[in-house]
C-alpha cells in the first residue's frame, strides 16, 4: 500500500499554534507501523533549529504528496485503461516492454503484464514536439496547465491520510479544499482562451458552464456533515466519525439516511467537477474534438492529464474523509492494520468506482447537464440539509426516538427524489412497440 | 424511479468485468504474433498454380495456357503468354504451357473467380497472408516462379477440396485412357474393316469422341456425384462450345 | 521611527488603495474601473482585519465579521457592475466611458 | 514575524500595480485576480483563515469568472483587447491624484504613535464565527443573504434582455 | 464537419450553418468513395460484376450478392433450387443480425460510451464472420451467390455452428438490452431527436429499419414475399415517434425475428443440390430484356436494374442504394438540433459510404 510519510506542521505563519507533534505520537497506538511516517519525520526534522523545522516539515509534506500521488497517477491510467479493456472483453495494455539497454539485451523480453505503460506513456509525453499555435499567448499557453495542476495540488494538502498524517491541519481546512477547487475553474478558462481557437474557446465556456453549476451541489452536499461534526477541519470529522454501535457498525457518516444522500450527491458532483464519464462534454469526441485541450501536445496535454487525475484523487480523498470515516478501520478488531491503508483502500475502492462509470455511461448533452444539475441535484441537497435537522433533533431523547428518526429521514430524503426523479424523467419513458399484422 | 436503469447498465459491465477473467467467451482477444488464429479450411488469399510433382515445379505445371482465366477474371489481373513449344502433361497428352505466367497481386481481389471457371483445376486459393513487401511494383506482381506450389501444399492447406479435386482427376484420366484404348481397338478394327473393304470404301463419319486440342475431362451432364461430406470442389462445367 | 506591524499593515492597505484608485481614474474601459474600485474595496477590508489582529480584545471578531459581510456585498456589487457593463455594451457596441454619457434609451 | 507580512505586502502591490497599466485586458484581469489572492494570502497571515477562505472562494472562484466573461462577451474581434493607451493627460492627472491622496495617508500613519504590543495572533476560531454570525450578527446575516439573492436577480435581468448576455454567476 | 470527422462513418461530409448551438442549415456532402460501379458493371460479365457487389456495402456483402443473383435470375428466367433458397435466407438473416449489432455499437459509440457496447456488438459480429469465412472463403468480401444457387454447400457442422450462434445469439441480445435500453441518458439523449414524419418518409422513398421506425408498414419479405419468406412466420416492429430511439429500438426488435427466422430454417432445410444444374457458368448470355430484382436489406431496400441486349455484358447495370436514399431526409431531421444530436442522427441513419457513393 502507499505509504505517506507527511508530516504535521502547524501553519507556519500562526506560530502560537504549533502543535508540537511529539506530542500527538504519545496519544496513539503505539504499534510501530503507525506512527513509523512520523517517527521518521521527526528523526529527520529534530536535527534542524527551530526556525528551520517548519520548513523541513513543509518540505517533507511536499514532497511525500507529489511523490506519493504522481505514482498513483502514473498507475492510474494504467489501471483505467486495464478495466476499461477488461469490461470490453479485451486484454488491456499489456505490450509495453522493460526498456533494453545495450548491455542488457534480456531486458526486453520481460513480459510485463502493462506494468512498464505508464513509464512508456511518460516518456512518449516527454519527447512530443511542443506545439504552440502562434496567435495563442504564450504566456497563458503556458500557465494553463500549471495553475490547474497547482490547484489541483494544493486541495491535496488538507486531507488525513493517516492517523496523524495531515499536511496542514486548519481550522477551516474544508472551506480551503472547495476554495482551492474553485480556482480550477480559471485556469480551464485560460487553457480556453489561450489556445485561441473557435472550438476550444466554446468547448471552455462550456466547461465553465458545467463547473459552476456543479459547484453548488458539491458544497451544499458537505454542510450536513459539517453539521454534525459540528468542526470545518477535516481532523476534527474524522475524529467525529469514531466508535462503532453494536460493535460492529461504524459511525460512518455514510450509514445514516442522509450521509448516504449526502454522498450520492458529492459523488455525482464530484464526476461533473472533474470532468469524467456521463460529464466529459468538454473533452467530446464527437463534437468539440478535444475541447480546451485541442491546442495543447507533449508534456503540457500531461500536465492536464495528471491535473485531472490529482483533481479525483482529491475529490474522493474528500468524499472519503466526510462520508467514509478517513482513516478508520470499519472494524474494531481490524484497527492492526496502519490507519493509511485504510485511507488507501476506500481512495482506489472510490476511483475504481469512477473508472467503472466511465465505461459504462454515454454522454449528457449540455442542456440536460445543466438542467440536472439545477432541477435535481440541488433541490435534493437543499432537502438534505432539512433531513440533517431533523436527525440531529431527533438524536436527543429517548432510543424510541432515535429509532423512530431512521425511517423518518430516509422516507425525508427518499420521496423529493422519486418525485424529483419523475419530474426530471418526465421527457422520456420506455416505450413499448406493435408489430404489424 | 431515475436510478434503475443506469444500475443495470453497471451491473452488465461488472459481469463482463469479472467474467472476462474466466469466462472464455467474454475475452476474445487472441495475442496475435505469439499466438496464430486458426485458418478455416475455405479461406483464400491470392491464387497460386498448382504442379504435378513437388521437385521440380516449373516442369509439372498443370495449367495448359488455355486464357480462360485471364478473360473471366473481373479485374483482369492474370497476364498469360503461351508456349510455342508443347510438353506432355501428366496424362501424356501434348499440351502447351505458360511461358509467362503473372498475378498483379496489388490489383487481385481475391474473388477466386478463376479457380471456378478453370476447367483443369491447375489454379487454386492460397492461405499465406503474411505478404507484406516494401516494394510496391515488382514485389506484388509475382511471375511463375513464385506461383507455382506442388499438389502436396494444395492438400495440406485445403485437405477436403484437394482430394475431391485429385478423386475426379484420377477418374477423368482413367475415362481418357479407356477412351484412348477404344479408340486404338476402334482405330484397329476400322484398319482391319478397311483391309476388308478395301473396295467398297464407306465413309462413316468418326464419332468425335476424341477432341482434339483441348482434353476436357467432360465431366458427366448430371452434377458432380455430391460428395456427402467434401464440397464439390467446382460447380459442374457445361461442356464447352465444341471447339 | 519604528514602524510597529500595524503602520506597516496600514502602510500595504493605503498604497493598494491608491493603486486601485490610479487604475480606476486612468483607465477608460469601464471593466478596468470597476476592477479599480473592487480593489479599492479590497484594500478597505484589509484596514479590518489588520486592526482586528492587533486589537488588544480579539474575542469578539467583529473585524472578521465585517470583512465577510463586505466580501459578499463586494461580490453583489460587482456582479451587478458587470451586468450594466454588458448592457451599456449592447447599446453602444463599445465600452468606453466617455460614451457613455446619454441618458436616453 | 514581519519578513511574510512584508513580502505579501510588497508582491500584492506590485501585481496589482502591473495590473492597471497592463495593455491587454484579459492579462490585466487575470493579475488583479493574482492580487486578490495576495490579499488573501494578507489574511491568512493575520490569523483570520476563515476570511481567507471566504476571500478566495468568493473573489478568485467566482468574481473573476464573471469579470472573464464580461471581457469576453463585450469584445467583437481580438484588437479590443489592446485597448489603447488613454491620453497621456488623463494618465498623468490620475497619477497626480492618486500621488497626493497617498501623501496624506502615509503622513497620517507616520504621524499617529500606534504603539501596539506585539501580541500573538488571535485566533478566531471557526466556531466562535460561526456563533458570532448566528448571535449578535444574525439579522445583518439575513440581510446580506436578500441583497445578495436581489443582486442576483437584478444582474441577470439587467444582462440577458433580448441576446443571452452575461452568464451571472451562481454567487 | 470535414471529410474525415471522428463521428461519420467513413468519408462524409457534412457543412452546417449554426447559430449558437442549434443547427439550422446542414448540407451532406459525399462522393468522396465513388468507385464507377456502374459503369464497370457494364463493361464486364454478369458473373464479373459479382465480387464487386461485396463492396456496395461493405457490410452486408451476402445480402447485396442475393439483390443482384435474384435480379440476374428474374433476367434469365434461371429457376433456383430449394436448399439454396433456404441457405440464402439463412445468410440473409445472419447477414441483418451483423448489421443490426454494429449499428447499435457505432450509434451507441456516437453517444459518447468509451467503446464498451461498440466491443460487445463487434464480439458477436467476429462469430458471424468467422462462419462467413468457413463457408465463402473470406470474411467480409464473400462472392458467394451465383445466377441460379450458391457456390459451395454448407456442410453440416457449418449448419451446427450456425444454429448453435444463433441460440446464443438471444442471450447476447438480451445482455445488450438490458445495458443500453434502460439506460436513463439514453432514453433522455435520443428520445425525440431526430424525428421523421411517415408522411416525409414514404414521399423521399426511405426503407426499412427507418420507415418502419415512423410507423409505415412496409417490409420487402412481406410485400414482395422473394424467395420462400413466405414459408417463415415473423413479425414486422413497427415504431411510432420515428426519432433515433425508435429507429435504434426497431432494429434490436428485428434482430429478434430474424433470430426466429433463422432457428425455423434450419429445422427445415432440405438436402439437394446447391446450385440448378442447368445453371451457365461462363458464356452466360441472357435473352434480351430488362429486369429489376430487390430484396430487403439489412439497410433499407437493395435494388439491382439490369437491362440486357444479349451480349455477356449488361446493357445498362443500376444499383438503388437504401443508405443513398435514407440520407436525402439528413437535412429535415437535423433542423433544430444541436451539433451534438445531429451526430447521433447521421448515426442512427445507418449508411454506409460504399453504398452512397458507388
Amino acid at each position: 500500500m502507499s505509504v505517506v510519510v507527511v508530516a504535521t506542521s502547524a501553519s507556519e505563519w500562526t506560530a502560537l499554534r504549533v502543535v508540537d507533534s511529539l506530542a500527538l505520537v504519545a496519544t496513539a497506538t503505539d504499534r510501530f507501523l503507525e506512527c513509523a511516517p512520523v517517527m521518521l519525520r521527526d528523526a529527520v526534522t529534530g536535527l534542524l533549529p527551530d526556525p528551520w523545522r517548519w520548513i523541513a516539515n513543509g518540505l517533507f509534506a511536499i514532497v511525500a504528496i507529489f511523490a506519493v500521488f504522481g505514482l498513483l497517477f502514473a498507475f492510474l491510467t494504467l489501471a483505467e485503461r486495464k478495466i476499461l479493456g477488461r469490461v470490453q472483453n479485451r486484454p488491456g495494455p499489456n505490450r509495453a516492454p522493460t526498456p533494453t539497454f545495450p548491455f542488457a539485451k534480456f531486458l526486453g523480453k520481460i513480459r510485463t503484464y502493462g506494468l512498464a505503460q505508464p513509464f512508456a506513456d511518460g516518456v512518449k509525453a516527454l519527447t512530443k514536439e511542443d506545439i504552440v499555435p502562434d496567435g495563442a499567448d504564450k504566456v497563458l499557453h503556458f500557465l494553463a496547465p500549471v495553475a490547474l495542476l497547482a490547484f489541483a495540488t494544493l486541495t491535496l494538502v488538507v486531507i488525513p491520510f493517516g492517523r496523524n498524517l495531515v499536511a496542514l491541519q486548519l481550522d477551516a481546512a474544508v472551506l480551503y479544499f472547495f476554495a482551492a477547487g474553485a480556482a480550477t475553474e480559471l485556469a480551464v478558462f485560460m487553457a480556453g482562451w489561450a489556445s485561441r481557437n473557435k472550438y476550444s474557446l466554446l468547448a471552455a465556456m462550456r466547461a465553465l458552464a458545467q463547473l459552476i453549476s456543479y459547484e453548488l451541489p458539491l458544497l451544499l452536499s458537505w454542510v450536513p456533515v459539517v453539521m454534525i461534526a459540528g468542526s470545518l477541519s477535516t481532523v476534527a470529522i474524522v475524529e467525529a466519525q469514531a466508535g462503532w454501535k453494536f460493535g460492529f457498525i461504524p459511525h460512518w457518516h455514510v450509514l445514516t439516511p442522509w450521509g448516504f444522500a449526502g454522498f450520492v450527491i458529492f459523488m455525482v458532483a464530484a464526476l461533473a467537477e472533474s470532468n469524467r464519464s456521463p460529464f466529459d462534454l468538454p473533452e467530446a469526441e464527437s463534437e468539440l474534438i478535444a475541447g480546451h485541450l485541442t491546442e495543447y501536445s507533449g508534456f503540457k496535454y500531461a500536465f492536464f492529464f495528471m491535473a485531472e487525475y490529482f483533481g479525483m484523487c482529491a475529490l474522493s480523498g474528500m468524499a472519503v474523509t466526510l462520508f467514509l470515516g478517513g482513516w478508520r478501520a470499519p472494524l474494531p478488531f481490524l484497527e492492526f492494520i496502519p490507519s493509511y491503508a485504510w485511507f488507501g483502500a476506500k481512495l482506489l475502492a472510490l476511483i475504481l468506482g469512477f473508472m467503472w462509470i466511465r465505461a459504462t455511461f454515454p454522454r449528457l448533452r449540455i442542456d440536460q447537464l445543466t438542467r440536472f444539475s439545477w432541477k435535481f441535484l440541488v433541490p435534493l441537497a437543499l432537502i438534505n440539509l432539512g433531513n440533517t435537522v431533523v436527525w440531529a433533533l431527533m438524536s436527543g431523547g429517548s432510543p424510541a426516538l432515535a429509532l423512530a428518526r431512521w425511517p423518518v429521514c430516509a422516507a425525508i430524503i427518499v420521496v423529493p427524489f422519486v418525485w424529483l426523479g419523475r419530474a426530471q424523467s418526465a421527457s422520456y419513458a420506455p416505450r413499448t412497440y406493435r408489430y404489424a399484422a | 424511479m431515475l436510478g434503475t436503469g443506469l444500475i443495470q447498465g453497471l451491473a452488465v459491465t461488472a459481469k463482463n468485468l469479472v467474467g472476462s477473467f474466466h469466462d472464455p467467451e467474454r475475452y476474445t482477444t487472441v495475442e496475435y504474433p505469439e499466438v496464430k488464429p486458426k485458418l478455416p479450411e475455405n479461406y483464400r488469399n491470392f491464387p497460386f498454380l498448382v504442379s504435378e510433382t513437388a521437385e521440380d515445379p516449373m516442369g509439372t505445371l498443370r495449367c495448359v495456357a488455355c486464357q480462360i482465366c485471364e478473360k473471366e477474371c473481373p479485374p483482369q489481373c492474370i497476364y498469360i503468354v503461351k508456349s510455342k513449344d508443347k510438353k506432355l502433361d501428366a496424362s501424356g497428352k501434348a499440351q502447351l504451357y505458360p511461358a509467362t505466367f503473372a498475378i498483379d497481386t496489388s490489383v487481385c481481389m481475391s474473388c477466386q473467380i478463376c479457380v471456378e471457371v478453370c476447367p483443369f483445376d491447375a489454379i487454386k486459393m492460397d492461405q499465406e497472408f503474411e505478404i507484406a513487401t516494401t516494394d510496391r511494383f515488382h514485389g506484388l506482381l509475382l511471375n511463375r516462379e513464385q506461383l507455382a506450389k506442388p499438389n502436396s501444399y494444395y492438400h495440406q492447406i485445403h485437405p477436403t477440396e484437394a482430394a475431391a479435386v485429385d478423386a475426379l482427376l484420377v477418374a477423368a484420366r482413367k475415362a481418357a485412357e479407356e477412351k484412348a484404348k477404344a479408340a486404338a481397338a476402334a482405330k484397329a478394327a476400322a484398319a482391319a474393316k478397311a483391309d476388308v473393304a478395301r473396295v467398297s470404301r464407306p465413309v462413316n463419319p468418326a464419332a468425335a469422341n476424341t477432341n482434339t486440342g483441348q482434353e476436357t475431362r467432360a465431366t458427366p451432364a448430371t452434377s458432380a456425384p455430391q460428395p456427402p461430406a467434401a464440397p464439390s470442389a467446382e460447380a459442374p462445367k457445361p461442356p464447352p462450345p465444341a471447339a | 521611527m519604528s514602524l510597529s506591524p500595524l503602520q506597516l499593515c496600514l502602510l500595504f492597505s493605503s498604497a493598494l488603495f491608491c493603486v486601485g484608485l490610479v487604475g480606476a481614474l486612468s483607465r477608460s474601459n469601464t471593466i478596468l474601473v470597476l476592477l479599480g474600485v473592487e480593489l479599492m474595496l479590497n484594500a478597505a477590508n484589509l484596514n479590518f482585519i489588520a486592526f482586528w489582529r492587533f486589537s488588544p480584545s480579539p474575542s469578539p471578531a467583529t473585524g472578521v465579521m465585517f470583512v465577510i459581510f463586505s466580501i459578499a456585498v463586494a461580490a453583489a456589487e460587482a456582479a451587478v457592475g458587470l451586468a450594466l457593463v454588458i448592457a451599456i455594451y449592447r447599446h453602444q457596441k463599445n465600452i468606453r466611458l466617455q460614451e457613455a454619457n446619454r441618458l436616453k434609451g | 514575524m514581519i519578513l511574510p507580512l512584508v513580502i505579501i505586502a510588497l508582491l500584492t502591490i506590485a501585481v496589482a500595480a502591473i495590473a492597471m497599466t497592463l495593455r491587454n485586458l484579459i492579462h490585466s484581469a487575470l493579475l488583479l485576480i493574482g492580487s486578490w489572492a495576495g490579499i488573501a494570502a494578507f489574511y491568512f497571515w493575520a490569523g483570520a483563515e476563515f476570511a481567507a477562505f471566504a476571500q478566495v472562494l468568493v473573489y478568485v472562484g467566482a468574481v473573476s469568472m464573471v469579470v472573464l466573461f464580461a471581457v469576453l462577451l463585450t469584445r467583437r474581434s481580438r484588437a479590443d483587447l489592446e485597448v489603447a493607451p488613454d491620453a497621456i493627460g488623463r494618465g498623468l492627472g490620475a497619477m497626480l491624484a492618486g500621488g497626493a491622496v497617498l501623501g496624506v495617508l502615509f503622513g497620517a500613519v507616520f504621524a499617529t504613535r500606534l504603539d501596539v504590543a506585539p501580541t500573538a495572533a488571535p485566533t478566531a476560531s471557526v466556531r466562535a464565527i460561526g456563533q458570532q454570525l448566528m448571535g449578535a450578527h444574525a439579522a445583518s446575516l439575513l440581510v446580506v443573504g436578500v441583497i445578495l439573492t436581489v443582486a442576483l436577480l437584478g444582474a441577470v435581468v439587467i444582462a440577458s434582455t433580448d441576446r443571452e448576455g452575461g452568464k451571472e454567476d451562481a454567487r | 464537419m470535414g471529410p474525415h470527422h471522428p463521428s461519420t462513418h467513413g468519408v462524409f461530409r457534412m457543412i452546417v450553418t449554426l447559430d449558437g448551438e442549434t443547427i439550422v442549415k446542414l448540407k451532406p456532402v459525399f462522393g468522396y468513395l465513388h468507385r464507377n460501379h456502374e459503369k464497370i458493371g457494364e463493361n464486364t460479365t454478369y458473373l464479373a460484376s459479382m465480387p464487386y457487389t461485396d463492396r456496395l456495402d461493405y457490410l452486408c456483402s451476402m445480402t447485396n450478392n442475393w439483390a443482384y443473383a435474384l435480379a440476374v435470375e428474374k433476367l434469365a428466367g434461371q429457376p433456383v433450387p430449394e436448399r439454396a433458397e433456404y441457405v440464402r435466407v439463412i445468410l440473409a438473416e445472419l447477414t441483418r443480425l451483423l448489421n443490426h449489432t454494429c449499428l447499435a455499437g457505432f450509434l451507441m459509440q456516437d453517444l459518447g460510451c468509451s467503446g464498451t457496447p461498440l466491443m460487445y456488438a463487434f464480439r458477436e459480429r467476429e462469430k458471424i464472420l468467422d462462419l462467413f469465412e468457413s463457408l465463402s472463403g473470406s470474411r467480409m468480401m464473400c462472392n458467394y451467390q451465383r445466377f441460379g444457387g450458391c457456390r459451395l454447400d454448407p456442410t453440416a457442422d457449418w449448419l451446427a455452428a450456425a444454429k448453435q450462434l444463433t441460440d446464443g445469439y438471444g442471450r447476447f441480445l438480451d445482455e445488450f438490452e438490458t445495458l443500453l435500453t434502460g439506460n436513463e441518458i439514453i432514453m433522455a439523449r435520443t428520445q425525440g431527436t431526430g424525428r421523421l414524419s411517415p408522411e416525409l418518409a414514404v414521399n423521399a422513398g426511405i426503407t426499412g429499419p427507418m420507415l418502419r421506425a415512423t410507423g409505415v408498414n412496409y417490409d420487402l419479405r412481406k410485400v414482395d414475399a422473394y424467395g420462400i419468406y413466405s414459408r417463415f412466420d415473423f413479425r414486422v416492429p413497427l415504431g411510432d415517434h420515428g426519432d433515433v430511439y425508435d429507429r435504434y429500438m426497431i432494429r434490436v426488435l428485428e434482430m429478434r425475428e430474424s433470430i426466429k427466422i433463422l432457428q425455423q430454417a434450419f429445422a427445415a432445410i432440405p438436402a439437394g443440390p446447391i446450385i440448378d444444374p442447368g445453371a451457365k457458368l461462363r458464356g452466360f448470355r441472357p435473352k434480351a430484356g430488362e429486369a429489376y430484382g430487390r430484396i430487403e436489406g439489412p439497410k433499407g431496400e437493395i435494388g439491382f436494374y439490369l437491362i440486357s441486349d444479349g451480349t455477356p455484358n449488361p446493357y445498362r447495370y443500376r444499383v438503388r442504394a437504401p443508405s443513398f436514399v435514407n440520407l436525402t431526409v439528413l437535412e429535415d431531421m437535423c433542423l433544430g438540433q444541436t451539433v451534438a444530436d445531429a451526430v447521433i442522427i447521421l448515426g442512427s441513419v445507418d449508411i454506409v459510404l460504399g453504398e452512397v457513393d458507388r
